[in-house]
């Protein structure tokens, strides 16, 4: 039998230090965001409250714990992006400062940034591909993001933002297809399954090479 | 009068989520009080960690079993009745996964993380609405932030 | 069982897989509801705030843009939608995801708008629905531990509870709390209310309340108090 | 059917009190006049709660009836424009609950 | 009898008893600040005064929403009659119509581009906040009867005598909210008159009337479901006593306490709420 | 399962100590600091990914921490840049 | 039984994590931190070694340079942000 009945006892001995490690975890970032008083500090700090709500989902160890957490990853790291984006545009509005929009510097002459990137882009885009799914997104995203963000060239137009944009929502459609597919008509699960992963994948790594993208988009109007 | 005042203060929106992570912790502080225990009859189980790769199992640690298009992986689903094909997308794998399955048996993670397998079967086939959930909060934060960026901290001084 | 006296005679099923939605008339009129709330709001334009102008007898007009509007229709939309859907699910965990999505598009409608005051509400009820997704996935994690399952009609036909699933139900309404902002934390979700565009913000308002009325059914049948 | 009489009720309840204002601002002027007494009204003050509070005593009519006629009277003087009226009804109210609690009494 | 027919009687004692139990309120109010007071049938007059009024619409409307939003507010409390008196359903259906009415509250606020009703508007979020607890009296009640079935209930009390001698804290809560319900009452916040009319400032003509309607409606509606779930099985005449009784009350309630701040207002609200809940679970857990 | 032990409880240990560090370790008032501190508690649950057997979860897990350091990086470099008092 | 046993994989990428983050909290320095986080990330990726999923190492590895990257073109920006502002202090006293 390789699955067996019922959660081995190893698991369910682990159980209960992880969920304690969980809540301590919890409580003390909890109990830092109360007595800090800036806000930029407390966002920092919701991280590690999300990370506490991750191993409390990861104890439970089973296939569907996993599942589970898969995707409060990909929240934790939407919901910091949207509400980052909001501080920094009401300290903008408070400061009303003109600053340059440059998020990091490219002035140093660093060796890694004019040969890595390529090879460790393609090699994450690739393995992202050959993944596919919430992983191979994030992989697949990741090279992207770190391709766009260390080469020098910035001859990025708005309109190819709004164009990578474009596909994460068509990705979105695949994904979506493929999922009725996988419900409506089961005998060719397979179409759907592979549409599925595609279109996830395509989705989460646009979205994630955007965050690049935006950052060279702000280098060029520098 | 104090009461009042210490309610107007609760209203400043700066303060609420500092009440708000003080009240939760005390919260979780007290499942430290709470008799706990995992039950063990659950979903979904896996075997014992580490044992499919001791065992040089070129799939660990994801083989559920099943032969590819032709037998159905085990799995352990809350509504097997309403999943006709329960079992097959864990056992599927791309020609290039079991070229890989072939070669080496330390890239387990990778083959059931290409299309088929055993998360992708409770990703999109027996939870596959709560996928549909997730990829929609992530573009939905992802719109929210860029329309920000685009139109507030980029363009400012367009307006 | 317990489904039937809360919400009346069990009316039927959609499964989608593992997750099984389920329609009772409380459902069905929850659902119902937000979906015409949404259509209305989709077809609405906004209204104009008119603001007396300082040191003369003018009067200010204060509109949104129609760019500004058709993002915040569009989110307002989706909101909806999550709303009607987190109305009639039948799994824990997808009703957490719901409210969670809820609480990203909470925030961004109020996001788009110019008001310092209103930006910093919203970005403190952003802190409060990252924090809040700790007890509310955390909870949903708890009640799947406790139980084996996550599914609520399955959950209804247990015949106990445990003070694990008591604590479990303590932090998922303590995460619905928080990602909807109810008493006593309203007051970032009020502030948010200050700026134009009626339709769109109503929906924040809309979905909170209807939620907090689901979650309360919810929790009574994780509960089963006798 | 209890509901369909009640809706009868509160009706001719309703209608007496409209009736009774625009006859109250027909015939008075004056606003706040308090301490006079019209005999008008308070005959058909008296008439109206008599019918409502003891329909039982009026065998010859249908207690729905009686009770629907005494609402519509009563309201009439109830209903009256503010300071005109209430003498009247107190007095209504007290006669008439005099009359109800008299076999009790006697 | 028809089901129809039944929802139509219904709905027209409701709306005709509400409008007159609002009038009495006004009448009561009046008389203990010793002034004369307007004739009990005045918010019924009110009401049917702006049906016949010129209808005009602001151009700062938000334009579908602001004219379906009065009719929404009438639609959901005729279905909350449906739920209670009609069919006897679930208590917590009607908690939804509640939720819902407050958002159409709200909204005719918001809708209408005035800073009087949006001021209404950012209030009634407030109030939500405290109304809401106040309403989970419900799960108090289901859990001492076990059911959310107003039919149910009612049987449950024929049974075991009326459920405001065993969960008097569960009825002090609901009367609280009944109270916030009421205009000038201290918790009145969305329609304080430092904000003119609150949410209703710039409704006219119909659309103002089927706000009022809808206002009569729920009032009669709040006082039933107080008195059915608390007091047990009554026949018409004791829903009419117990209904004039309440509101007499709050009329003197209202009378004498003033308008509270916002935020004093939700959080006097939520105090009460919270001993409500804490203290009839812990009645329960001793008895 | 000895090893998967160790894993295990090394993985609680760096995400507690982590945890502490970046509430109150020496120079947490610079938020670049407590962004690193925060790649602690984020090993620590790595390997307690690794100790379930969560491999997937583990995989992806590296690469959203990977982006959402960038993401609060970014955001402290520009409110740095902008002089504002967060 | 052989104190010797005692020096394999798991327990030597345990210590060397412990040191890194130890390091990563106590130093002062942000560049100082970052070395140590790379201590802290190789002893993880041995960790996945020991562990035998060999691929997950392989992304282990390829993200740790990244992370160290961005990091440090952080650090570097923002000294250079302090260090303007200081002078613009400086020539403005």
């Amino acid at each position: 039998m390789i699955v067996p009945e019922v959660v081995p006892a190893i698991t369910v001995s682990l159980f209960l230090p992880a969920l304690y490690v969980g809540l301590l975890v919890g409580f003390i970032a909890l109990l830092g965001i109360s007595f800090q008083k800036k806000d930029l500090h407390a966002l920092i700090l919701t991280d590690i409250v999300g990370v506490g709500m991750l191993i409390i989902v990861a104890a439970v160890g089973t296939d569907l714990a996993e599942a589970l957490i898969l995707p409060g990853l990909v929240v934790q790291l939407a919901e910091i992006m949207a509400i980052s984006e909001i501080l920094m545009s009401r300290e903008m509005r408070k400061t009303g400062k003109k600053v340059s929009f440059m998020p990091m510097p490219l002035k140093m002459n660093m060796e890694i940034l004019k040969t890595a990137p390529n090879f460790l882009s393609l090699v994450l885009i690739v393995y992202g591909i050959f993944l596919t799914g919430f992983t191979g997104g994030a992989v697949a995203g990741v090279g992207i993001l770190f391709y766009a963000l260390s080469r020098k060239s910035r001859g990025l137009p708005f309109k190819l933002w709004e164009g990578v944009s474009g596909i994460s929502g068509v990705a979105w459609c695949i994904w979506l297809a493929g999922f009725l597919i996988l419900f409506v008509t089961p005998e060719i699960w397979l179409l759907g399954l592979l549409m599925s992963s595609f279109g996830i994948l395509l989705k989460v790594a646009s979205k994630m090479g955007l965050i690049g993208v935006l950052g060279r988009e702000e280098i060029k109007r520098d | 009068m104090k009461l009042g005042r210490l309610w107007n203060s609760l209203a400043n929106p700066k303060r609420i989520p500092r009440v708000f992570s003080i009240i939760l912790g005390v919260i979780l502080l007290t499942g430290f009080l709470i008799p706990m225990a995992l039950n063990d009859n659950q979903l979904y189980p896996r075997p014992v960690p580490q044992e499919q790769i001791n065992q040089g199992n070129p799939l660990a640690p994801y083989d559920r079993g099943g032969e590819v298009l032709k037998e159905p992986g085990i799995v352990k689903s809350q509504y097997p009745q309403n999943e006709p094909n329960l079992g097959k997308i864990t056992s599927y794998l791309t020609p290039i996964a079991i070229s890989v399955k072939n070669s080496t048996i330390y890239y387990g993670t990778s083959i059931y993380s290409s299309p088929g397998g055993l998360i992708d079967e409770i990703l999109y086939y027996t939870r596959g609405f709560d996928t549909v959930l997730e990829s929609t909060i992530l573009i939905m934060a992802f719109v929210i932030a860029s329309w920000v960026a685009l139109n507030f901290t980029m363009r400012r001084e367009d307006e | 069982m317990d489904i039937a006296t809360l919400g009346g005679q069990l009316l039927g099923q959609i499964p989608l897989g593992d997750i099984v939605l389920y329609l009772t008339p409380f459902n069905l009129f929850m659902f119902v509801g937000a979906l015409i709330f949404t259509t209305l709001i989709a077809i609405s334009r906004t209204e104009t705030q008119v603001e007396a102008e300082f040191g003369s007898l003018n009067d200010n007009e204060v509109k949104v843009g129609l760019k500004e509007f058709k993002i915040r229709r569009f989110l307002a939309v989706v909101c909806g939608l999550a709303t009607a859907g987190a109305m009639i699910t039948g799994d824990v965990f997808n009703f957490t995801l719901l409210v969670a999505l809820i609480g990203i598009l909470n925030i961004g409608i109020v996001s788009a708008v110019k008001q310092i005051d209103v930006l910093n509400a919203a970005f403190q009820y952003g802190l409060i629905a990252m924090i809040a997704s700790l007890p509310l996935f955390g909870g949903a994690a708890i009640i799947l531990a406790s139980t084996g399952t996550l599914s609520i009609l399955e959950i209804a036909q247990l015949s106990f509870t445990t003070p694990m699933m008591f604590f479990a139900s303590l932090l998922l309404i303590l995460g619905i709390a928080g990602e909807t902002g109810i008493a006593p934390f309203y007051a970032t979700k009020a502030e948010m209310f200050r700026t134009p565009g009626s339709p769109f913000i109503i929906i924040i308002h809309l979905s909170s309340l209807l939620v907090i009325v689901r979650a309360i059914e919810i929790l009574l049948i994780i509960n089963k108090p006798f | 059917m209890d509901e369909i009489t009640y809706l009868i009720y509160i009706i001719s309840f309703v209608l007496g009190s409209v009736l009774g204002l625009l006859l109250s601002y027909k015939k008075y002027n004056q606003p706040f006049v308090t301490k006079k007494i019209d005999p008008v009204a308070l005959i058909i003050s008296i008439a109206g709660w008599f019918l409502v509070v003891n329909s039982a005593l009026l065998f010859f009519l249908p207690s729905f009836v009686s009770i629907t006629l005494g609402l519509f009277l009563a309201a009439l003087v109830l209903g009256m424009r503010p300071g005109y009226g209430r003498y009247e009804t107190v007095i209504g109210i007290l006669i008439s609950a005099v009359v109800w609690l008299a076999p009790a009494l006697l | 009898m028809n089901l129809m027919a039944n929802i139509l009687l219904n709905v027209l004692i409701a709306f005709l008893i509400g409008s007159l139990l609002y009038g009495l309120q006004r009448k009561v109010m009046a008389r203990i600040q010793t002034r004369p007071g307007p004739p009990i049938i005045q918010h019924l007059l009110h009401t049917l005064k702006f049906f016949i009024k010129e209808s005009s619409f602001p151009y700062t409307a938000a334009m579908p929403f602001y004219i379906a939003i009065a009719s929404m507010l009438c639609a959901i409390w005729v279905s909350a009659v449906i739920v209670g008196p009609v069919i006897e359903g679930s208590l917590l259906l009607f908690f939804g119509i509640y939720a819902l009415q407050k958002i159409v509250e709200h909204n005719a606020g918001s809708s209408s581009g005035s800073p009087y009703g949006k001021l209404s508007c950012v209030r009634a979020v407030f109030s939500a906040a405290a109304e809401v607890p106040l309403f989970a009296v419900l799960v108090i009640i289901y859990l001492q009867t076990q059911t959310m079935v107003i039919s149910d209930i009612i049987n449950y009390q024929a049974v075991n005598g009326p459920l405001i001698f065993t969960i008097p804290l569960a009825a002090l809560m609901f009367f609280v909210l009944i109270l916030s319900k009421s205009p000038d009452s201290p918790f009145a916040i969305t329609k304080g008159k430092d904000i003119v009319s609150g949410y209703e400032t710039e409704h006219f003509g119909v659309l103002r009337g089927y706000l009022m309607i809808s206002e009569s409606i729920a009032w009669y509606m709040l006082l039933w479901v107080f008195l059915t779930v608390f007091i047990g099985p009554l026949g018409i005449l004791g829903y009419l006593v117990g209904m004039v009784a309440i509101s007499v009350l709050i009329a003197f309630i209202n009378a004498t306490t003033p308008l509270l701040n916002p935020n004093h207002s939700i959080m006097v609200q939520i105090t009460f709420a919270f001993i409500g809940i804490v203290g009839s679970l812990v009645l329960m857990m001793v008895m | 399962m000895l090893e998967m032990q160790i894993w295990f409880y090394t993985g609680c240990a760096l995400v507690i100590l982590g945890t502490i560090g970046t509430v109150i370790g020496p120079g947490v008032k610079d938020p670049i600091v407590r962004i690193l501190n925060t790649e602690i508690p984020a090993v620590g649950v790595s390997l307690i990914f690794l100790s379930y057997n969560h491999v997937l979860a583990l995989l992806t897990f590296i690469a959203a921490t990977v982006i959402i350091t960038l993401i609060l990086l970014r955001a402290v470099v520009r409110l740095e840049e902008m002089g504002a008092e967060v | 039984m052989n104190p010797l046993d005692f020096i394999n994989l798991t327990i030597i990428s345990s210590v060397v994590m412990f040191i890194g983050a130890a390091g990563i909290i106590l130093l002062p320095k942000p560049l100082d931190k970052v070395i140590m986080f790379a201590l802290l990330q190789g002893g993880f990726i041995s960790t996945i070694v020991a562990a035998r999923y060999l691929d997950v190492a392989l992304v282990a590895a390829i993200f740790d340079p990244i992370a160290t990257v961005i990091l440090l073109m952080a650090i570097i920006k923002i000294n250079e942000i302090r260090g303007r502002k200081a002078q613009e202090e400086d020539s403005s006293a």
